[in-house]
């Protein structure tokens, strides 16, 4: 229990309700532990981003979560259920314990305020009894944790580059010390020099900070590099749940097999992409039962009836978890 | 497809080939700026030259902001130039605008970066697509003809069944689709040339393997000469027989892909294969990926001051006093034909003269 | 320094242009100051006057039309906007000024009000999309579909005449002389009280529809959602970041209807019979007041342009970006 | 205290009058010999300046009452006038008026032709001793008013520093009147009464307001609530809108002066050419239903004699065959007159002789309600005797410009009015200004009526030494007005206004009509000087 | 011009119908007549065309036509009282809505169309036709509308319906090709106009088909806007006393009632209806506006219900920031649930 901070259950997003709602994420459950970084990744489509919002209660409309439990376990005290919030604990929860680095940083930042206003700002509203030289320094010193000199508090945000932008998002993520960063693609729009430098000082702060991350990206061999387990979402459910290297090693799901044989690699012997047939579901109009067994290639009888359940396939390893009817559970989740 | 000027000619021949290609764009200056007298402007492409080859792929790696899509434009010629040659067949052209603008694209076209953007948001598939073939005559002759131009277009890229997908909206499609809907667009106009900007960067792997090996297809079958875009090193190894690569505008390193993405020369270039993620590192060999962090510290240069010399100076960690001074030429890099690197590294006598002298400045600097 | 150079230069050509045409169109319209004022007097100046008043206008003399075009410039350029015909011998200028501050006052005032009421309003709108502030908009478009003078004309026969506390005509209290004074103020404000609702009623639902619309543009964007991620109150979310980016839009419109407070807003000065500029000018259309005429046009062009100067720099200002074209 | 506006409160109801006029804000301008100063549009030029003689266009033929002047005499060719200054006059500066002061001020508006608004042709004036003699080239027995009524009399020591009369705008008036400029604005001014030196008893009203409203219906507003006490404006329906407001008190008084208003026909036009159809149409035209509905009851009254002089001014100028004959509609009348003619009543269509259908197009400028109304009815009228009408309703540039160049067939306008007939007539009938078609020619004769006769019956009344030559000029002219009709008369030209006398009585009105009833008329000083309280 | 052009400007920042990934999006589009508020301006203006077609027929009386009951209050046979002459105004009105629909349609036609070829050139070409044209509709900017129109319809004896329009017309595009040369501006560098000249159409084919349809809501917008403010000129024109219509226009109307001073005498059924009319057809249009923003800009899409209930029992307003989260409901049962220790409290 010490162990978990963040706990999703059950949790169904739509968008839109009644008749019109289209049900982006089904029935995920996910566990965050306290220090680890939790990399998500799967087809585009398949609502990672939605996941992410959804937990955080900023899905924009017509998005509206329709079921299950966020429960985040604090430093010290009782679970919450971020669901149950009213808007105002909601809003003292948020960054404070929870902190989001959206996609694009070039959207995430007001472009008529200048950095330092932008980070001052949350400081001040979490920490209301802080004095303005203490907010100041605590700034800059965000800045330079992020590699920034503190000179550029005065910026406004085009005055920065894109990955300059990129670490003040970090910066202020960071800001109140949260227990959970949860990034949605943070650095797609970066070549990889500048996508290596950000996320080698997200490492060492994590170091430092012990903060748990939710990362989603579909950039694969970044997450196999870069997370400490990986979750693989297809047609808004989490079918396959690992540690990095296992998961990269020995994929389970047809789907992550199928990932992993899509991306070439730098190093090493060329290797043959085989890549996975088919074009990704309709949300619309979901496959029966397994949603991917319209493009598996190991599918059987009764894939297209029966929904798998996420479950652990191995006895010996409580942390690998896969829906998938070829690797039936055999272990109650670990959680 | 019948290719109006020239009869098929034999692969390999250099069918668009830039020299010395500049683009420098004005900016729009600040309030403070106006009395100032320089003009400033952003020097986003200096002194490019490439060769597109029939039947070959040639790929274009660099930091985002080098200049990459500026010199598919440029070779579109949307752009018009600041300096420097386009030469299509061995002649050089300049055309902006007009019939001679047409004629041109028909054998050069581009496909843009980004799928959501390049598609006009009101327009069916169907209508991109007639578009396209109606300019260059390929429409073939009635209603009928039409529809078979355009199912058949549709089945090169795997678009099938191509009812499907021909009244569809832009919107309506995937990014996948989107972008092999761009690439019909191209194909309609039966080139010579396809230039390809970062074709598969917003799409998840599976759906990227699709559009490159679409891509390598046509290239076999149809003898393209392709500029292929982009920021995934990995895919350049696979699909492209030549990279290029650039770094703040100009081109630092060239060669055989293999060779390239195995054995960089230029610092540049080894830092940007340091750093690609690549899963094998965790599992087996790799582990200075820290070092790598630690080397290529520091921003991107700003394209406006450029620095002088070698533009890469300021970060590399093999920077010796005369990279500050003197832009280097691209030197050949011994180890594979065609491999050169605009580097003094790899220039022997700086190399020697230079060590001398940090020698010596090493000297003076532990007398003191 | 070129771009600069281009915009005054721009800025200049279109001055020069519109003062050329304000110059041209009216004399190429049939009749002359005399006629109209005959035809203003029906009856009661005989036809005799008419030779003394084309003495008394300087309109005896046949100058080609070319003639007095440069004739004019060289006035212009000396400052001088001429004498009026219909306040024969008063200069232009003098008629200009005595009548300008009212507008300025009258409308200019009520457009930053109406601006700040209605961009509140759309704020309010906008942030709570289905709040009681919606629902007003309906009411709002209907009143603005309003013809200005109907509305005025309704409003004085509603709410002034004998015993209200609303006069019907006129800037002031005839008797009063214009001064900062204890006496004059409160007679100026209470005249304009009705000629400002009239225009704030009819002038204030394009600010409330253009706010909203941009508020909810804005209120989507990542920022935005970043906003209420960070936790930030909702005030302050809903003003210091959504307002303050759905303001840039909405300033620059502003500025430029600064620039038409002269022109705009005629027939409310003609209904409430307020002593303004753009009174003045209608009278002189009437009248063929010719100085008069292009003395207005002059302001009137010289405020728009200085609104379309102010609207690039309130842009430049406010937003921080700088944009690559 | 130092404020111009804190004693404003300070005058009791009973010692200020309150004139108002529709003529929009006003430039600071009192020179009193421009019509577009802001004195001459509210007309407190002559509770400022005074005339020689004091006329009344109401009774026109009554002789002139004396007022700077004591006497005036006309040589019998009416080419020169010989005056007798009054001797107690003072300026408002307190110095003397005298005999030097007028002829100043004559030769003064001889030589500047831009502020002869009356166009009198002077040739001098000279003083001697309290006299003066004011010369002119022709004989003016038909302008005497203008020469001595209409002409505002100047201090000599002030206005001989005056550079350009015409573009003076004489910031502090002063004059012989009892009145002086006390404050000026755009809307309002002020005048107070003078503390002393004034030739005859101080008037009772001891400030007057002039306040100069935007429009007509701002005006009627004021006069309406009690804010205005005396104006000169068009009320729609007054019973309703303004005497009903205030039953004992508001009233309204316009007798008409020797002007008219009618419907000139273009006699050049077919079959408008022929005088027959035009006396048919006028024996249908209801006047007293244009007076009634167009002009509200008041404003032009009904003009009933067939010589299209207004009643009671022109009275004393009908030719005695003409007495007493009154205009009736009388269509059977009219249809007998035009078949006998050779016209023919096709049912609902006249036919003329060639068998064409009659049809006119009246025409007016749109803005000009009462005319339009009038055409409405004019039109409804004409239908009787199958003409039918349609109605222009014309821009008032082109309107002006077509009227003067002879393009229209029929248009409401009006006359000149003066002291005698001789302006109605001449507006009318005059050769001497016919032009054709296409040039224009303001100065009248708008339907191009060509007869010698009457010209020579103009210049012949204009020109003539005796009385009796003037009478058989002026029977002429009647003679062919009546039979020949080139215009058809429908009401007279007013010089009225409304007024209230809540706090003032003593204002000219049928029992009384001791002058105009108009703010801006010269008789304005006299009306001011009969006022006494209401309460008093 | 008083539905501001403001409205019309926030359509513009670049959000066509990209952002919309649903499939659906497109047929709902021409839904937008279901908004209620456009549904009641199309309902509106559709009577007032109609009443320009057919209401000189339906007009009980001449308009001109002059009776004995004078200045009488709406009775039955007079539905909205008489005029001084005992004009029937009913009669007025129903014939006024040709002249007054014809003005205003005409004008906002004309405007928009050279709104349109001046604005859309002018930002698509750039460089020096740019700044000619721009200038040219600077100029027009600048000068003020309504007294030159005062002063170009005193050109002319007759100014006819459609001189007026053109007036009208020819003066008052110059904001539009404003607010489109912006827009253009900003279109004209998207790529899928760049690539549209990469794959070889013609510029005029690009203006046309390319950047055109991108500009409908603005033009829409912008031709609803000029057309109220055709109507308001014609109106005011009329009113007061310049133009020289002889035919009947509500304009008319209300200057006949002012000259008459018709609400001092109490005559309110004289002014009241024309105004109405105007202020309900202004109305009607600035609905469709609602509408036409509605239907291009998904932003302003409702799209279907707003307000939901929540699981705590209320009922909130789906907004940005706080996605509600709605009552349990029973439909996606999860399959399995696996043990959950803060859920046992709840179930046991
Ligand atoms: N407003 C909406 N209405 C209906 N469906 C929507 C809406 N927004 C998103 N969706 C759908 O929800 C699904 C999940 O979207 P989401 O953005 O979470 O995907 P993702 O996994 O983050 O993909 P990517 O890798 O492309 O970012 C998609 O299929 C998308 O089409
Ligand atoms: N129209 C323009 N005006 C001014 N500067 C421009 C323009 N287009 C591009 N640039 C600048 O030129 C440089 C090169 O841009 P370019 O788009 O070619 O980079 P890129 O290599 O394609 O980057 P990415 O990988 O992010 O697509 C950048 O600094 C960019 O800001
Ligand atoms: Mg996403
Ligand atoms: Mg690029």
């Amino acid at each position: 229990m010490s162990d978990q901070v963040l706990q999703i259950r059950g949790l169904c997003v739509d968008y839109g309700v009644g008749a019109d709602a289209v049900r982006a994420v089904r029935d995920v459950d996910l566990t965050l532990h306290r220090g680890e970084v939790l990399g998500l990744a799967g087809e585009s489509g398949s609502g990672k981003s939605t996941l992410a919002y959804g937990l955080t209660r900023l899905l924009p409309p017509p998005g509206v979560v329709s079921g299950g439990q966020v429960i985040y376990h604090p430093a010290d005290g009782p679970p919450v259920d971020v669901l149950t919030l009213s808007p105002a604990k909601l809003r003292e929860f948020r960054w404070a314990e929870t902190s989001i680095v959206f996609q694009g940083a070039m959207n995430s930042l007001n472009p008529v305020h200048k950095v330092s206003t932008q980070l001052l700002d949350v400081i001040r509203a979490h920490e209301p009894k802080s004095t303005a030289a203490s907010r100041l320094a605590r700034a800059k010193e965000l800045l330079r944790l992020v590699g920034i000199s503190a000179d550029r508090l005065d910026s406004y945000p085009h005055q920065l580059s894109g990955g300059m932008r990129q670490r003040v998002m970090i910066a202020m993520a960071l800001a109140l010390e949260p227990q959970v960063v949860i990034m949605d693609e943070p650095t797609t729009a970066l070549d990889v020099v500048m996508q290596r430098q950000i996320l080698g000082q997200l490492a060492e702060l994590r170091e430092r900070l012990g903060f748990a991350v939710l990362f989603i990206t579909h950039d694969l061999s970044l997450l196999v590099e870069f997370s400490d387990r990986i979750a693989i979402m297809y047609g808004g459910r989490i079918v396959e749940e690992a540690p990095a290297a296992r998961l990269y090693a020995e994929p389970l799901h047809p789907y992550t097999e199928g990932l992993l044989h899509s991306f070439p690699a730098l190093h090493g012997p060329r290797r043959e992409l085989t890549g996975i047939p088919g074009s990704p579901p309709d949300l619309r109009a979901m496959p029966s039962g397994c949603a991917f067994h319209p493009r598996c290639p190991k599918a059987f009888d009764g894939c297209d009836e029966q929904v798998p359940v996420l479950g652990a396939p191995y006895v010996d390893d409580p942390a690998r978890a896969v829906a998938c009817r070829l690797h039936p559970a055999v272990a109650p989740l670990s959680r | 497809m019948t290719l109006t000027e020239s009869a098929p000619a034999p692969a390999d021949e250099v069918v668009l080939e830039a020299v010395g290609l500049t683009k420098h764009f004005p900016v729009r200056r600040r309030l403070r700026d106006l009395l100032s007298r320089t003009p400033a402007v952003v020097h986003a492409v200096d002194d490019v030259s490439i060769e597109l080859r029939r039947g070959r792929v040639t790929a274009l790696v660099g930091e985002s902001g080098s200049g990459k899509s500026t010199v598919a434009r440029l070779l579109a010629q949307l752009y018009p130039r600041t300096g420097g040659d386009i030469r299509l067949h061995g002649r050089s052209t300049r055309v902006r605008g007009g019939r001679r603008f047409r004629a041109y694209v028909r054998r050069v076209q581009l496909i843009l970066q980004d799928p959501f953007a390049s598609l006009n948001p009101v327009h069916t598939v169907r209508y991109h697509l007639t578009r396209s073939l109606r300019i260059h005559g390929n429409a073939g002759t009635g209603p009928d003809g039409l529809d078979k131009a355009l199912a058949d277009l549709l089945t090169r890229v795997s678009l099938t069944p191509p009812e499907r997908y021909l009244d569809a909206f832009p919107h309506e499609l995937s990014g996948g689709q989107r972008q092999r809907v761009a690439i019909a667009r191209a194909l309609g106009a039966d080139p010579e040339v396809l230039l390809a900007d970062e074709p598969v960067s917003m799409l998840d792997v599976s759906i990227r393997l699709g559009v490159l090996n679409l891509l390598q297809d046509l290239k076999d079958r149809l003898d393209l000469a392709i500029l292929y875009i982009t920021h995934d090193i990995a895919s350049a190894r696979y699909f492209a027989d030549e990279t290029i690569v650039m770094y703040a505008g100009r081109m630092v390193e060239g060669g055989d892909s293999e060779t390239v993405t195995q054995r960089p020369a230029h610092p540049y270039t080894r830092l940007l294969i340091e750093s690609a993620p690549d899963p094998e590192r965790i599992t087996g060999a790799g582990g200075d990926g820290a070092a790598a962090g630690e080397r290529g510290h520091g921003e991107p240069p700003s394209l406006i001051r450029p620095p002088a010399g070698c533009r890469f100076h300021p970060r590399c960690p093999a920077a010796m006093p005369r990279c500050a001074t003197d832009l280097p030429p691209p030197i050949p890099v011994d180890d594979a034909p065609g491999h050169w690197a605009a580097c003094w590294l790899f220039d022997a006598e700086t190399v020697t003269t230079q060590k001398a002298e940090n020698a010596e400045q090493a000297g003076t600097e532990t007398a003191q | 320094m070129r771009f600069l150079l281009q915009r005054v230069a721009f800025y200049l050509f279109t001055a020069w242009a519109a003062i050329t045409l304000n110059f041209f169109i009216p004399r190429m319209v049939p009749g002359d100051p005399v006629q109209s004022l005959i035809s203003r007097n029906q009856g009661r100046i005989s036809a005799d006057a008419i030779a003394s008043l084309r003495v008394l206008f300087g309109l005896d003399s046949d100058r080609s039309l070319w003639e007095q075009y440069v004739a004019y410039w060289g006035q212009l350029l000396r400052g001088d906007l001429g004498l009026s015909f219909t306040f024969f011998p008063a200069p232009v200028s003098e008629v200009i000024g005595s009548s300008l501050p009212w507008t300025v006052g009258l409308v200019g005032v009520t457009t930053i009000v109406s601006f700040l009421l209605g961009t509140a309003l759309g704020v309010g709108a906008g942030w709570r999309r289905g709040s009681w502030i919606d629902g007003l908009l309906p009411a709002t478009t209907f009143l603005s579909s309003i013809p200005y003078f109907w509305l005025g004309l309704v409003a004085i026969a509603l709410f002034a005449g004998p015993g209200s506390f609303f006069p019907s005509s006129g800037g002031y209290e005839p008797g009063l002389v214009p001064a900062f004074d204890a006496y004059f103020i409160p007679s100026a404000i209470q005249h304009s009280i009705l000629p400002a609702a009239t225009i704030l009623v009819s002038s204030m639902s394009g600010w409330i529809l253009s706010m909203r619309n941009m508020m909810v543009t804005v209120a989507s964007e990542d920022y935005i959602t970043v906003a209420h991620a960070k936790g930030l109150s909702e005030r302050r979310v809903a003003l210091s970041y959504a307002a303050r980016n759905a303001l840039l839009p909405n300033v620059s419109g502003f500025a430029l209807s600064l620039g038409f407070i002269v022109g705009g807003t005629l027939l409310v000065e003609i209904v409430f019979s307020y002593p303004g500029l753009g009174f003045q000018l209608f009278q002189a259309v009437g009248s063929k007041d010719y100085p008069l005429m292009q003395g207005i046009f002059l302001i009137i062009t010289i405020s728009v342009l200085v609104a379309n100067l102010l609207a690039d720099v309130a842009y430049l200002l406010l937003d921080p970006r700088t944009r690559k074209s | 205290g130092d404020s111009p506006n804190a004693n404003k409160k300070s005058g009791q109801a009973a010692t200020v009058l309150s004139v108002g006029m529709p003529n929009g804000p006003q430039a600071e301008n009192n020179n009193p010999f421009l019509t577009t100063s802001a004195a001459a549009s509210l007309g407190y030029r002559w509770q400022i300046y005074e005339p020689l003689m004091m006329w009344n266009p109401v009774k026109p033929a009554e002789p002139f009452k004396p007022w700077l002047a004591t006497k005036a005499e006309w040589s019998s060719d009416y080419k020169s006038v010989k005056v007798t200054i009054r001797e107690n006059a003072t300026w408002s500066d307190g110095q003397k008026v005298t005999a030097e002061d007028v002829a100043f001020t004559y030769n003064l508006v001889k030589k500047f032709p831009a502020i002869n608004d009356q166009g009198v042709p002077y040739t001098d004036a000279v003083a001697s001793g309290n006299e003066v003699t004011i010369s002119m080239a022709s004989p003016q027995f038909v302008n005497q008013q203008k020469v001595l009524w209409r002409v505002p009399i100047v201090p000599k020591h002030l206005w001989e520093k005056i550079a350009d009369p015409a573009s003076d705008p004489v910031k502090q008036p002063v004059g012989s009147g009892p009145y002086t400029l006390k404050s000026f604005t755009p809307a309002s001014m002020t005048l107070a009464v003078r503390e002393s030196g004034y030739w005859q008893n101080l008037p009772k009203v001891k400030e007057l307001r002039y306040t100069s409203y935007t429009d007509n219906s701002a005006q009627t507003t004021a006069l309406a609530n009690g804010e205005a006490e005396w104006s000169f404006v068009f009320i729609p329906n007054y019973q309703t809108v303004f005497v009903a407001k205030d039953q004992k008190n508001h009233k309204m008084w316009a007798p008409p002066v020797l002007g008219i208003h009618g419907l000139y026909l273009n006699t050049t036009k077919k079959p408008f050419d022929d005088p027959t159809l035009r006396k048919a149409m006028n024996m249908v035209i209801d006047r007293a239903d244009i007076f009634t509905t167009a002009e509200a009851g008041y404003f032009h009254p009904e003009v009933k004699s067939v010589t299209g002089l207004p009643s009671p001014a022109g009275d004393s100028f009908i030719a005695p065959e003409y007495k007493g004959q009154e205009h009736k509609v009388d269509v059977e009348g009219a249809k007998a007159l035009l078949t006998g003619a050779g016209y023919k009543l096709d049912g609902n269509t006249l036919k003329d002789r060639s068998g064409k259908a009659v049809t006119i197009r009246l025409t007016d400028p749109a803005g000009w309600s009462d005319y339009q109304t009038s055409l409405e009815i004019v039109k409804g009228n004409l239908a009787k005797i199958g003409i039918a009408a349609t109605i222009d309703k014309a821009n008032q540039d082109a309107w002006f410009r077509n009227v003067e160049q002879g393009n229209f067939e029929a248009t409401f306008r009006w006359t000149e009015s003066g002291a005698t007939p001789y302006d109605i007539y001449r507006t009318i009938m005059d050769g001497r200004v016919l032009k054709p078609i296409g040039t224009a020619s303001p100065a009248g004769n708008f339907g191009r009526f060509d007869s010698k006769e009457a010209t020579d019956a103009l210049v012949s009344y204009a020109n003539a030494t005796d009385d009796a030559t003037r009478a058989t000029a002026l029977a002429t002219l009647q003679k062919i007005f009546v039979e020949q009709m080139p215009m058809i008369p429908v009401g007279a030209d007013n010089i009225g206004g409304a007024y209230s006398t809540k706090n003032w009585v003593g204002w000219p009105d049928d029992s009384n009509p001791y002058g105009a009833l108009q703010p801006t008329q010269p008789n304005a000083v006299d009306v001011v000087l009969h006022l006494k309280p209401a309460n008093g | 011009m008083t539905l501001s052009p403001s409205s019309i400007e926030q359509v513009i920042p670049g959000q066509g119908a990209v952002a919309q990934p649903s499939a659906r999006a497109r047929r709902r589009r021409f839904r937008f007549v279901a908004n209620g508020k456009a549904a009641t301006g199309l309902a509106v203006l559709g009577v007032y065309v109609l009443l320009a077609v057919i209401g000189p027929w339906i007009a009980p009386y001449d308009p001109d036509a002059r009776s004995a009951d004078v200045l009488q209050a709406p009775s039955a046979r007079h539905w909205f009282g008489t005029t001084h002459l005992g004009q029937d105004i009913l009669s007025q009105i129903l014939v006024g809505a040709r002249s007054v629909m014809v003005v205003g349609l005409t004008a906002g036609v004309l405007a928009t169309i050279l709104s349109i070829l001046i604005g859309v050139t002018a930002g698509y070409l750039g460089g020096a036709a740019d700044e000619g044209l721009s200038a040219v509709s600077n100029v027009f900017l600048v000068i003020p509308a309504l007294p030159l129109i005062i002063i170009v319809t005193s050109l002319v004896d007759q100014a006819s319906d459609t001189l007026v329009a053109l007036i009208i017309g020819l003066t008052s595009w110059a904001w539009g090709a404003r607010v489109l040369r912006a827009q253009t501006l900003s279109l004209r560098r998207r790529d899928y106009v760049e690539a549209a000249r990469a794959t070889g159409e013609r510029t005029w084919r690009i203006i046309g088909f390319e950047i055109l349809p991108n500009l409908t809501a603005i033009i829409a917008s912008g031709f609803v806007g000029t057309v109220i403010f055709a109507v308001m000129s014609e109106i005011t024109l009329a009113f007061i006393g310049v133009s020289s219509v002889s035919s009947w226009n509500w304009g008319t109307i209300l200057f006949w009632a002012q000259g008459q001073q018709a609400l001092a005498q109490g005559a309110w059924w004289w002014f009241v209806p024309a105004g109405l009319a105007i202020a309900l057809l202004g109305t009607a249009l600035a609905l469709i506006n609602f509408g036409i923003d509605e239907f291009v800009s998904p932003r302003l899409r409702t799209g279907g219900r707003t307000r939901i209930r929540t699981a705590d029992g209320r009922t909130v307003a789906m907004r940005v920031g706080f996605t509600p989260v709605l009552a349990p409901n029973p439909a996606p049962v999860p399959m399995r649930r696996p043990a959950d220790p803060t859920r046992e409290d709840a179930t046991s």
